[in-house]
């Protein structure tokens, strides 16, 4: 009972907070809406009890990939975005088209399979199990994430910097 | 872990009174941080409210409530051209992480004996990255309450507040990670066990290290001395809540003290053996519910740590002069995070030292890693300090 | 000496290559809790850094030379109070000292020592004063503010029972003091010099290696000795610049050639926020030295000169200063032959020592300004007049 | 619950995304977007991984930490690239930027 009703406020407020993120005109209350779809998504995978990867996605998402997005709001969009302009792209109708399409699609399989399968009643998430998985047989993809996520970093940081080379070299030192 | 169905009650058991408690010691930590500031200063600080109609004093203990009363008929004033919303939601959601990561500290009250596991968060794995998670939203409330109020300080304060926090938030994780490995788990309440039976991780070398580090940028992180510059009064007025009044303000006002409670309860869990003291014996079976001389004794030991911990925030409120922007961020980046990796790495190798079951080596190791941290960080120090020194002036006859 | 522009540092916005900043314009004050008054910075900020920075000031004008001039030369003593209300006795004195050279007056060896004691007190109210108020603008919440300010009172005290007002002390008077001290008052007087330099002891334990304060005043707001020159700047901040220079020792107005002291200077030409800080420390263990020496020293006798009932000059024109606390304050005064002076003129130390401000702001954090502007020493009763 | 309703929420969400990186114009907003549709992803990992057979191997925990890792990467760059593009176009309109588009 308490986790029909649990589903579906959280289902609610995670469908909302999306709709709100991508229709909204003031990026600034996009990206806040966004960040409640994330919290929303996190409660559900609560209700799932992968609660490792619940707060992950609060730490992650939330804090990190939030304060990022407000910092390149406030960085590119000096009127966030209060203005009249036009927000849809030109192909906004068959965009809807396509997506409407797309989930008919991804519909498809969930009906085809009726009923459905029964959930494991006790399953133990255990961190330490997750980490010595992590450690043992996909350590070698850890590294590779370590590698992309350093990769990254960098990658971000001369792409945001831009060539600033000359400028250096103007300055007597 | 099986999720059995919870009612109400065992929620409202669980949550209410720590609501309750939390937010009376927030009342009495206001008035004894203006006592204690006073008494730094000089001055004598809250003595005339007491009782009402009587001219009993209390020592002034009756100000909080006085202040409450107060803030609740201020005036409510929001700028013209602010967003109402989140001018509106930014108190609230500084306050909500604060107050839910109270239910992630190891305290155990005596009511909740009886609860099942989920209502007792600080038993879920993964606790201490929850901690985490949800203190870090904090910084999203200071960013939504500065730019919401259209106000040049406030949105300067929002901005430092983000970037310090985010900064000051890796020292933080790394310097728990550093526990989290040597117990080998996430759960609060496991590592309090694991302290109760070997020693408080505050008395090793790089548990010290860790801790100062930790207690450093937990400052940093509740906005306090010396590192108060989203709010800091002389520069931007006061930073992100320039514009609140009233009602909200007590908000924010709530939710610094209560994130302070909460940051210093984590690092009473994590370096300070959580609820271990005398008349304590932590059952290892029942997962960090203790066998206790009278019900809720570890509560209090759990607690008086706490206010340890405030006290010398306090302290250091009254005695510290505040830092500059780029200076805060250096001293996260080049001085906080290379010696709390460092310490890790020490911790790695005194663990495994450890394993060895031989008291020569550890003693051995101790003695080395105590040395490699400290001399890691007067180099550091030294490096970062430049140039700055006493200077001698002459004198003309 | 090179050429006396003041060349402020270029500040370029890195427009053409980075990324498009458009600059934040702060209006720091009136009401802001560090800038000493109702007084205005007009900021440009790019990100924290000051790009631009205008002081605006004037929210405080009184009409005080207007004033003078309209009134007889002993009724605007009590305004000379007003100027700089940390200071009054010193604005006395130089107000004193102006219509002494109008009016050949003697002033009596009593009253002289009386003087030099004022004065130094006075000297020793405003450092420790402001002092405080600098760690203060540094962040401090207080703490070294309130030390300071339980040794500002013991000295109000002194002023109270000398003068009978602890701020508006309106003490002098042409050719003398107004009134003798009361019995007990040198005693007194003596018992809280005695005790100042253990304070002080205190005061430098506890600020002047600090760390914090190290790293926040040191390189900050420098002032070079060309400009510090070329400017007109007198005062702690022009010693703290490099240039050895105190009116007590170049005039030696007063009976100051009678006292032995030192004058601490800097050698080295930065001048930026630490210098000005310690310079004002050393000043006050000179002061002490001072009033050590005046309180052996102070003879008995009258209090007054022979002043003429109507102080009524010659046509003539004078100008007298003093080195008060915060610089070089002097009178400027014409008579025409009338009881009023013709015209009245105020050299304020802060009003000129606060020009420099956007030189030494210039491409300095935000936070740093203000810790500037609290090393500058204004008060903006005498900026604004 | 049943695994069916999670599987609709999540295509559910994945279509809002969808919408969204088909119909707005702003490049941050695409990218809202796409972060919709990753999270809409990880909800089946989750949810097929809660009502597997086996869920003690921990396979969706653990392709959903991967791929939120990825995520954040993602977004670090694809943040870094936008400030690039607004460096060179001054806009972050998606329509505008068409040098590539034939005269």
């Amino acid at each position: 009972m308490n986790e029909v009703v649990a589903f579906w406020i959280l289902s609610v407020i995670a469908v909302f907070g999306a709709l709100v993120a991508v229709r909204k005109r003031n990026l600034i209350h996009g990206v806040f809406a966004l960040l409640v779809f994330f919290a929303g998504l996190s409660g559900l995978f609560l209700l799932l009890l992968a609660e490792f990867i619940a707060a992950v996605q609060v730490l992650v998402y939330i804090g990190a990939v939030g304060i990022l997005l407000l910092f390149a709001i406030m960085l590119t969009e000096r009127v966030t975005g209060d203005d009249d302009r036009r927000v849809t792209s030109r192909g906004w109708f068959w965009g809807l088209v396509v997506t409407a399409a797309v989930f008919v699609v991804l519909l498809l399989p969930a009906i085809q399979q009726l009923p459905p399968p029964k959930a494991a009643q006790t399953i133990d998430p255990s961190v330490k199990e997750l980490g010595h998985k992590l450690m043992n047989p996909y350590v070698v993809t850890l590294e590779v994430l370590a590698l992309l996520l350093t990769a990254a970093l960098i990658g971000a940081v001369t792409a945001a910097q831009g060539v600033r080379m000359p400028k250096e070299e103007d300055s007597p030192e | 872990m099986s999720l059995e169905p919870l009612t109400l009650t065992d929620i409202l058991i669980a949550t209410v009174p720590l609501m309750l408690i939390f937010a009376t010691l927030f009342a009495f930590t206001t008035w004894l941080e203006r006592k204690a500031l006073a008494r730094i200063q000089n001055r004598i600080g809250p003595n005339k409210v007491g009782i009402p109609c009587t001219r009993i004093g209390l020592f002034g203990l009756g100000q909080p409530a006085a202040d409450g009363i107060k803030m609740i008929f201020k005036e409510d004033i929001v700028p013209r051209g602010a967003d109402r919303l989140f001018h509106l939601l930014a108190p609230i959601l500084a306050l909500i992480p604060a107050m839910l990561v109270l239910c992630f500290l190891p305290l155990n009250f005596p009511w909740i004996k009886n609860i099942q596991g989920l209502v007792k968060p600080f038993m879920l794995d993964g606790a201490v990255i929850f901690f985490f998670a949800i203190t870090g939203l904090n910084t999203l409330a200071v960013f939504m309450a500065g730019w919401a109020s259209r106000n040049k300080y406030s949105l300067l304060g929002g901005i430092r507040a983000v970037a310090q926090m985010v900064s000051y938030e890796i020292p933080l994780v790394l310097s728990a990670v550093i526990v989290v490995m040597m117990v080998g788990s996430l759960n609060a309440a496991e590592i309090v066990k694991e302290q109760a039976d070997e020693y408080w991780f505050i008395l090793s070398p790089w548990g010290f290290t860790a801790f100062v580090i930790f207690f450093i940028a937990a400052l940093a992180e509740t906005n306090r001395s010396p590192f108060d510059l989203p709010e800091a009064e002389s520069e931007i007025i006061a930073g992100y809540f320039t514009e609140y009044s009233g009602f909200k303000f007590a908000l924010f006002f709530l939710g610094e003290y209560i994130a302070m409670f909460a940051i210093s309860g984590l690092a009473v869990t994590l370096f300070l053996g959580g609820g271990d003291g005398p008349g304590v014996t932590m059952n290892p079976e029942d997962q960090g519910l203790a066998t206790e001389a009278f019900p809720g004794l570890s509560a209090v030991w759990f607690l008086a740590k706490i206010f340890a911990l405030i006290a010398v925030m306090i302290w250091l409120r009254g005695t510290l002069p505040r830092l500059r922007v780029d200076q805060l961020m250096g001293f996260a980046w080049k001085f906080m995070l290379p010696l709390s990796i460092l310490n890790i790495l020490v911790a790695g190798f005194a663990w495994h030292a450890e394993q060895l079951d031989n008291t020569i080596i550890t003693v051995i190791t101790w003695v080395i890693s105590f040395a490699v941290l400290y001399g890691a960080a007067s180099g550091l120090n030294q490096l970062n300090r430049g140039k700055v020194r006493p200077r001698e002036y002459k004198y003309a006859e | 000496m090179s050429s006396p522009t003041a060349t402020a540092p270029n500040y370029e916005l890195i427009q053409q290559d980075g990324l498009e900043t458009s600059l934040l314009e702060v209006s720091m004050g009136p009401h802001h809790p560090s800038t000493h008054g109702v007084f205005r910075m007009d900021v440009k900020l790019d990100g924290e850094t000051v790009v631009d920075l205008q002081p605006v000031f004037g929210y405080l004008h009184r009409n005080h030379e207007k004033l003078a001039e309209n009134m007889s030369y002993l009724a605007s003593m009590p305004f000379t109070d007003r100027l700089d209300y940390f200071n009054s006795m010193t604005n006395n004195w130089a107000y004193a000292l102006a219509a002494e050279k109008l009016v050949e007056i003697e002033v009596p060896e009593r009253a002289e020592y009386l003087r030099v004691i004022m004065a130094e007190l006075t000297r020793l109210v405003n450092h420790i004063s402001l002092v405080g108020f600098f760690i203060n603008d540094l962040g401090a919440l207080g703490t070294p503010l309130l030390y300071a300010f339980r040794e500002r009172e013991k000295i109000m005290d002194l002023f109270e029972q000398a003068s009978g007002a602890r701020m508006m002390c309106n003490y002098f008077r042409f050719g003398g003091l107004r009134n003798d001290v009361p019995e007990g008052w040198l005693d007194r007087t003596r018992e809280v010099v005695d005790r100042f330099p253990d304070f002080l002891d205190e005061y430098e334990k506890l600020l002047c290696e600090n760390e914090i304060i190290l790293s926040r005043t040191q390189g900050v707001g420098c002032l070079s000795r060309d400009l510090a020159i070329s400017a007109g700047i007198t005062g702690p901040m022009l010693r703290a610049s490099g240039v050895n220079y105190d009116i007590r020792k170049v005039d030696q107005y007063g009976i100051y050639n009678r006292f032995k002291f030192r004058v601490p200077y800097t050698d080295d030409d930065v001048g930026d926020c630490y210098d000005r800080f310690m310079i004002r420390m050393l000043e006050m263990r000179e002061s002490i030295e001072i009033l050590k020496q005046a309180l052996r020293d102070i003879p008995g006798g009258d209090i007054i000169g022979k002043a003429p009932k109507i102080f009524k000059p010659k046509p003539a024109e004078a100008y007298a200063r003093v080195e008060g606390p915060k610089g070089e304050l002097g009178f400027y005064l014409i008579a025409d032959g009338t009881p009023k002076p013709y015209r009245y003129r105020v050299r304020p130390p802060s009003l000129i020592n606060l020009t420099v401000l956007r030189d030494m702001c210039l491409s300095q954090k935000i936070a740093d300004a203000v810790v500037i502007l609290g090393s500058i020493d204004i008060v903006l009763g005498e900026v604004d007049r | 619950m049943t695994l069916h309703h999670y599987l609709i929420l999540a295509a559910l969400l994945f279509c809002v995304g969808l919408m969204g990186a088909f119909t707005r114009r702003n490049a941050i907003v695409v990218l809202f977007s796409v972060e919709i549709m990753l999270n809409a992803a990880n909800l089946n990992f989750i949810a097929f991984w809660r009502y597997s057979e086996n869920p003690a191997l921990l396979h969706g925990p653990l392709f959903t930490l991967f791929a939120i890792a990825v995520a954040a990467a993602e977004v670090a760059v694809g943040l870094a690239l936008m400030i690039a593009v607004y460096r060179h176009f001054k806009t972050v309109d998606l329509e505008s930027m068409d040098t590539l588009r034939e005269e």
